[in-house]
């Protein structure tokens, strides 16, 4: 039992843990402190004022968010002093904030904006005083704009803490300080992996994707495009948010139908292209099982884990599996499945994906990425974009249909589906894995060990009397971690405890994907995967093995798993990327790294 | 009591000082006793009169008359002669009655004063071990290492009633004990050096002049609180303080007063010292000891304290130059001996710095409760150039402008709280009739702009709003309105900020307006013409 | 190094300091401290050591201590004579510093017009 | 020194972070940390790129621009404002004919501003690298700045 201390917050007296803060129990006593830093899911850093409050005997106010509680503490959260002060520290910040709400990718998800409103803030108390920054585009997935920053640090300690990437740091000091990267040399140029975390906690509009509103509109008002979309598992499961549904609500139906209404010639589904995946990657794991191949295998349809590994870990690049993720899976045979099965010339073929991810924008745009003949797929939009789309069409999701999607590579099962969360990949694979081992169905389908909201899950599986151990970890801090742990296992003893392992870039898993709307916190992403698993226990199918689209794919054009043009087609490999973290790994990287 | 008879003035200057007067002084007492006349004639040090070349001098009153050229054989004859009979002796009186004879104290920085923490600075070879033993040196950590425990060097430091000198006036007894009694073994004693609080230089003066007195105060300090370890943070601006710390830690280390088994004890101590690089903010405890780990200097959020969450998040304590190096003496000369220098809640002594449009800027150390006044117009000589004085910035950039009617003020943490004042690093900026208020408070603004680390709302935002305020008002294009704005703002960057620094410019904003309001209100008239403010 | 060395070391050293290590009559001291030398100490002590070794002057040693506190009179030295009290200089200039060695510490005769301070030994 | 002698003089503790830059940077003569020298401190303590960006740029003290092989650091606190900083600040300008933050065309100085330096009493005040110069006047500083014009030649 943890040691309780009672304290009196508003007159109420509340009992929270020793190790409390202020906020915490004021949310206990049910009293609202208003804040904009603070974080759930962060570390706070105490970095705006704006949750301040006054404790007896205490000369000034204390920020609520990082101030421990004690013994007999006598709380007031809000007073004409405080309001003032709230106020002043809002009127500040928007002094100095480029103030284009309306025009702003944030607007109405923006937290300043929203506390001004709150607060009743007047605009001009205070001389403005923004000195104009120039925008950081050098990245392909995210842009920053300084000039909305509130130097709030979340994508900071995001960056750093969370995801163990540190591509930005707050910069010089004072008025002038700034978040900034190496030498400023820009996100493009830098460890970033484009797992757009930071776009997802960043409280007002100075981090968004890049967006491709625009190219989408242009390829779909274009009458000689033949426009085909993919969506990711996990989108199913946000898009309702962004329309007053409950979180972790399933909207596929109304997604499909929003789609055509958006002007899409072609609607499949990235889940197709997941159980497709699901086929490659399960057999490379029966192969290497079999083979003695390079263990453990790990997972690698997450592009913000595999730049993350590029960079940091190159020496693990050889047991990262080659199947391509299931966006460039799909993007590929849009333009030569799909384009030969259609009968349309691929270079009139405009391939659209629909992701949780800021990372796809640059998995997309990778040079290897072309096994078409042309760039496998041409736009990612994010969830946030696809909404955007969908608001600017004056389309309300909850008022559309239920459709059904193409059927080429718009059909799937509940193992598909539930790659959006984390765990979903490992559980989905070992679905098929037992299959193509043991040549019998899985009988309890549901793996729950690598289910949930965990960092680090492990399970030992039983197949049919093989014991195998498996591991899954989302968000890169955790992947660090349990990579770390097997690095030093393999050197040490040439071989890890694992034989496979999933790794998502998010939190999460997609749910959580840097992509997904602003303000999901780590409770809506557990909700939103629980949303997946109830959909695929309501599927029909739930082996990827069983989806007839699949059988069909590789009766018709693939051949087999592994087969010679999956190869060519869905497999890819790795770079090297040291250069951008100074990794020192540059020996071991030597010795393994180099087989492709 | 009685009344004395006669009054005898015995300047004391370069001159009569040369010729012996100390000895003089003394002849002349004893032949006074002699003849019971201690009583009746009241022999009185003064300063100089003015008169140089004529060796001893001296003044008789009621008569007032002058003498010159004294000598010790002299004196039979005057007591016999004058004192006695009431006839003043001719031929030892000094022909002219000088001009501009002006009973007075010595005046300027040579005024006596309480020197405690700088009794050596200027005195012995900073750079020689020996010479600060040989002064006594090392005496104190002797006297704890063989008689006494922590807890009883502890139990002293806190009846002597020493509090921080780096501003906040904190008892250092009950930080120390804190620190000792805060869970873990590994303890660490952090010597606040990175003195950047403008207007200030006592902790160099110490360190280029004392360095092993400072030295001597942390490893005490590091014995009472459990530490293994030190360090001196220095501002990298201070290149020979910190080439002065490492010879003395370096020649500490070769006499075994640092390292394993400090003198043969059981007491291990090692010490070294870190360099800043240029922030300010560093002297705030937190971001200090964020910048000894090698960190942007950020400060964190208090409580949990430095005491129990420290450096590498273990229990220590840091302690400012100034209130280690006065440990050593209180350790020599016992608490109570302390306790007679200063005032009840504030014994010791504090340094002072006196700058600005002063006959004699310089340091001094001078009882805690010396006026304000005493030191600028005694020990600073008044205002240069025959000037008025205008009014006093006390206590560094983060002090209060203080106008003509506050110069009684005693100088002591608590004192200075009536005025709403602060005791800050003891620095006082004196400004003469000339200048302009507006601009002033503009330096102090920039300066705090400049420092401040952006890490709160608050302090980066509001620092540089003031910044544009108070240009608006140099400029003229200031309204009344915008004064209270700045007034307003200073106070909810006081309350909101979430270090000292940003909680620093409600003084000056506050007083400079509030003291100096008429001048602030001429500027805001477009017409008007302030050659500070360049227009 | 124990507890009882320390108490020799004081015992020798503080003999030492007394005799001004024996061999000089007269002791210059300048204050090397920043401000000092801000002011142009080093000139001033590159002057005494120049002027001291052109006279040939054996029992005269410079030494340096750290600041006093003196800002407005730096800056500034002391000179120690066996027997008299010392003599504090302020505001030198090299030029100064030449002049009290030929007057003050050759010829007796201290250059009262830069004499700040003269206090006991 | 060397990066590389400055690197293997400290341990790879981050609390050196501090020092190994100010030696860096004191063994450039151009008084500056390059990309390279950021890059090569971060791969010794195992720090993130980021992360020494983020400390080189907090301090005062350190630039990632070249600098002149002198760098004049006029103090512009309160003291030393009171006694004529500006006046001194804008003789340097003229007779640089360099703005604040700027290096001179041959390289020789660099003009920067500076907090307090601790030497109040002998204000208005300023550093030439780690040199103190006080009671600045303009012939003072005309003078000292052709003694280390030709110092430098």
């Amino acid at each position: 039992m943890a040691e309780m201390v009672k304290l009196f917050i508003d007159g109420k007296e509340v009992e929270v843990e020793k190790n409390s803060t202020i906020l915490d129990a004021a949310k206990k006593a049910g009293s609202y402190i208003p804040t904009l830093c603070y974080h759930p899911d962060l570390s706070p850093t105490g970095a705006c004022g704006v949750c301040v409050v006054e404790i007896e005997g205490s000369p000034t106010p204390k920020r609520s968010c990082c101030t421990p509680v004690s013994q007999g503490m006598k709380v007031t959260t809000n007073s004409k002093s405080l309001r003032e002060i709230r106020k002043t520290i809002v009127q500040l910040l928007l002094s100095d904030h480029d103030v284009t709400c309306p025009t702003c990718s944030a607007n109405e998800k923006c937290e300043l904006q929203s506390l001004a409103n709150y607060l009743g803030v007047d605009t001009n108390g205070l001389p403005a005083i923004l000195e104009r920054k120039p925008l950081d585009e050098t990245s392909v997935s995210i842009v920053r704009d300084p000039n909305k920053c509130i130097l709030c640090g979340r994508c900071v300690t995001v960056c750093s803490e969370l995801q163990t990437v540190s591509a930005i740091t707050i910069a010089e000091r004072g008025f002038e300080a700034v978040v900034d990267t190496f030498f400023s040399q820009g996100l493009g140029n830098s460890s970033c992996v484009n797992c757009g975390q930071c776009t997802v906690f960043c409280p007002t509009g100075a981090l968004s994707e890049r967006s491709e509103i625009d190219m989408v509109w242009d390829a779909l008002l274009d009458p000689d495009k033949v426009v085909v979309v993919q969506e990711a598992p996990s989108i199913r499961a946000t898009l309702g948010e962004e329309f007053g549904m409950e979180v972790g609500t399933v909207t596929v139906g109304k997604m499909y139908a929003a789609l055509r209404r958006l002007g899409f010639d072609v609607v499949f589904d990235t889940n197709f292209a997941a159980d497709l995946t699901i086929m490659e990657e399960a057999n490379e794991l029966v192969e290497r099982v079999k083979s003695g191949g390079p263990l453990p295998l790990i997972t690698s349809c997450s592009p913000g884990w595999i730049k993350f590994m590029e960079t940091f870990f190159p020496d693990l690049a050889k047991y990262v599996s080659t199947c391509k993720s299931p966006q460039q899976m799909f993007g590929t045979l849009s333009k030569t499945y799909f384009a030969e099965e259609a009968g349309i010339d691929p270079s009139k073929i405009v391939s659209v994906s629909i992701m949780p991810c800021t990372a796809k924008k640059f998995e997309a745009r990778r040079p290897e990425m072309r096994d078409s003949g042309f760039q496998d797929v041409d736009y990612v939009l994010t969830t946030r974009e696809f909404v955007r789309m969908l608001k600017s069409a004056g389309l309300d999701l909850k008022e559309l249909p239920d459709e059904r999607p193409d059927e080429l590579m718009g059909m799937y099962t509940g193992a598909a589906t539930i790659f959006g969360a984390t765990g979903g990949v490992m559980e989905a694979a070992v679905r098929t894995a037992y299959w193509m081992i043991t040549g019998k169905e899985l009988e309890n389908l549901d793996v729950t060990a690598v289910r949930g909201m965990a960092g680090i899950k492990e399970a030992e599986l039983d197949i049919n009397g093989l014991k195998v151990k498996v591991a899954v970890a989302h968000g890169l801090g955790n992947a660090r971690e349990l990579l770390t742990k097997v690095r030093k296992q393999i050197e040490e003893t040439g071989k890890s405890e694992y034989a496979f392992i999933e790794i998502m870039a998010c939190p999460g898993g997609c749910v959580g994907g840097g992509g997904q709307p602003k303000g999901s916190t780590f409770a809506m992403r557990a909700r939103r995967g629980e949303g997946l698993y109830a959909e695929d226990k309501s599927l029909p199918l739930r082996r990827s093995h069983e989806n007839p689209a699949i059988k069909r794919i590789y009766e018709k054009f693939l051949k087999k798993p592994g087969s010679g043009v999956s190869h060519k087609l869905l497999h890819t490999f790795y770079y090297k990327r040291c250069d951008l973290s100074g990794c020192t790994i540059e020996s071991v990287t030597e010795k393994h790294a180099n087989h492709h | 009591m009685t009344v004395p008879r006669m009054h005898v003035l015995l300047p004391f200057d370069p001159d009569t000082l040369l010729s012996g007067v100390k000895e003089f002084e003394k002849a002349l007492l004893d032949e006074l006793k002699k003849n019971n006349l201690e009583e009746e004639i009241k022999v009185l040090e003064t300063g100089s009169i003015g008169v140089t070349g004529r060796g001893i001098l001296m003044v008789v009153y009621p008569e007032g008359v002058y003498y010159a050229n004294l000598k010790i054989a002299d004196i039979p004859r005057l007591v016999g002669e004058h004192f006695v009979k009431g006839r003043p002796v001719k031929d030892l009186l000094l022909g002219e009655v000088p001009a501009r004879f002006v009973k007075r104290e010595k005046v300027g920085l040579v005024r006596e004063q309480k020197r405690v923490v700088l009794e050596n600075a200027g005195m012995i070879d900073p750079e020689n071990i020996d010479e600060y033993i040989a002064v006594g040196g090392y005496e104190a950590l002797e006297k704890v290492l063989s008689s006494m425990t922590p807890e009883e060097v502890i139990e002293e430091v806190k009846k002597s009633g020493l509090r921080g000198r780096g501003g906040a006036g904190f008892p250092t007894g009950l930080k120390w004990e804190f620190t000792r009694k805060a869970e873990g073994t590994e303890k660490y004693i952090i010597c606040n050096a990175d003195e950047g609080e403008p207007g200030t230089f006592k902790d160099r003066l110490i360190m280029e002049g004392d360095p092993h007195k400072l030295l001597e105060g942390m490893i005490i300090a590091g014995y009472a609180i459990g530490a293994q370890k030190g360090y001196i943070y220095v501002r990298g601006e201070y290149e020979l303080s910190i080439r002065r710390m490492q010879k003395a830690i370096d020649d500490a280390y070769k006499y075994n007063i640092l390292g394993k088994n400090v003198l043969g004890t059981n007491f291990t101590f090692d010490m070294e010292i870190k360099k800043g690089a240029g922030a300010y903010v560093c002297g705030e405890e937190t971001a200090l000891i964020e910048s000894l780990e090698g960190k942007r200097g950020q400060p964190r959020n208090k409580p949990p304290y430095p005491v129990t969450h420290g450096l590498w998040m273990k229990p220590t304590s840091v302690n400012n130059v100034e209130t280690l190096a006065n440990v050593p003496s209180i350790i020599k000369n016992s608490a109570d001996w302390y306790r007679s220098i200063g005032t009840e809640k504030c014994p010791g002594t504090k340094v002072f710095t006196i700058l600005g449009h002063v006959v004699y800027p310089g340091l001094i150390e001078v009882e805690m409760g010396t006026t304000l006044r005493d030191i600028i117009f005694n020990y600073g000589g008044g205002i240069k150039d025959g000037k008025k004085f205008k009014g006093a910035l006390v206590g560094g950039a983060a002090g209060v402008f203080l106008p003509e009617k506050f110069l009684d003020v005693k100088m002591d943490f608590d004192s200075l709280k009536e005025y709403k004042a602060v005791l800050g690093s003891g620095a006082i900026l004196v400004m003469n009739e000339d200048t302009c208020m507006v601009d002033m408070l503009f330096s102090i603004i920039r300066f705090f702009k400049h420092e401040s680390c952006g890490q709160c709302s608050p302090c980066r935002i509001g620092t540089y709003e003031l910044y544009s305020l108070i240009n608006k008002v140099r400029a003229g294009e200031a309204k009344e309105s915008d004064l209270e704005t700045m007034i307003n703002l200073s106070e909810i960057m006081f309350k909101s900020s979430f270090c000292p620094l940003g909680q620093s410019l409600v003084m000056p904003v506050k007083s400079a307006i509030e003291n100096f309001r008429e001048e602030f209100v001429a500027h805001l008239d477009k017409n008007y013409q302030c050659e500070k403010c360049r227009r | 190094m124990k507890l009882e060395d320390l108490r020799k070391i004081r015992e020798k050293a503080e003999r030492e300091l007394k005799l001004r290590e024996g061999k000089a009559r007269v002791k210059i001291v300048v204050g090397m401290g920043t401000s000092g030398i801000a002011a142009g100490a080093r000139e001033v002590l590159k002057a005494f050591l120049d002027e001291i070794e052109k006279r040939n002057l054996q029992d005269v040693m410079v030494t340096q201590s750290g600041e006093k506190g003196l800002s407005s009179h730096e800056p500034v030295a002391e000179v120690w004579e066996e027997g008299k009290p010392v003599v504090v200089y302020g505001n030198l200039t090299p030029e100064i510093a030449r002049k009290v060695i030929a007057d003050h510490i050759v010829n007796g005769n201290p250059v009262t017009e830069y004499v700040i301070e003269v206090r006991e030994a | 020194m060397t990066r590389e002698e400055v690197l293997n003089k400290y341990g790879k503790s981050k609390d050196n972070l501090l020092y190994i830059l100010h030696d860096i940077q004191d063994s450039n003569p151009r008084h500056y940390l390059t990309e390279e020298d950021l890059k090569e401190v971060a791969k010794w303590l195992e720090l993130p790129y980021s992360y020494v960006h983020g400390v080189a740029t907090f301090y005062s003290m350190f630039s990632l621009k070249p600098r002149g092989k002198y760098i004049i650091r006029v103090c512009e606190s309160p003291t030393c404002h009171l006694m004529g900083a500006s006046n001194i600040i804008i003789e340097l300008v003229k007779s640089l004919g360099v703005g604040i933050g700027e290096t001179t065309k041959d390289e020789i100085f660099t003009l920067e501003l500076t907090s307090c330096i601790g030497v109040c009493g002998v204000a208005p005040a300023m550093m030439i690298n780690s040199e103190v110069y006080g009671n600045l006047t303009s012939e003072k500083i005309a003078q000292i700045i052709d003694e280390k014009r030709r110092e430098s030649k």
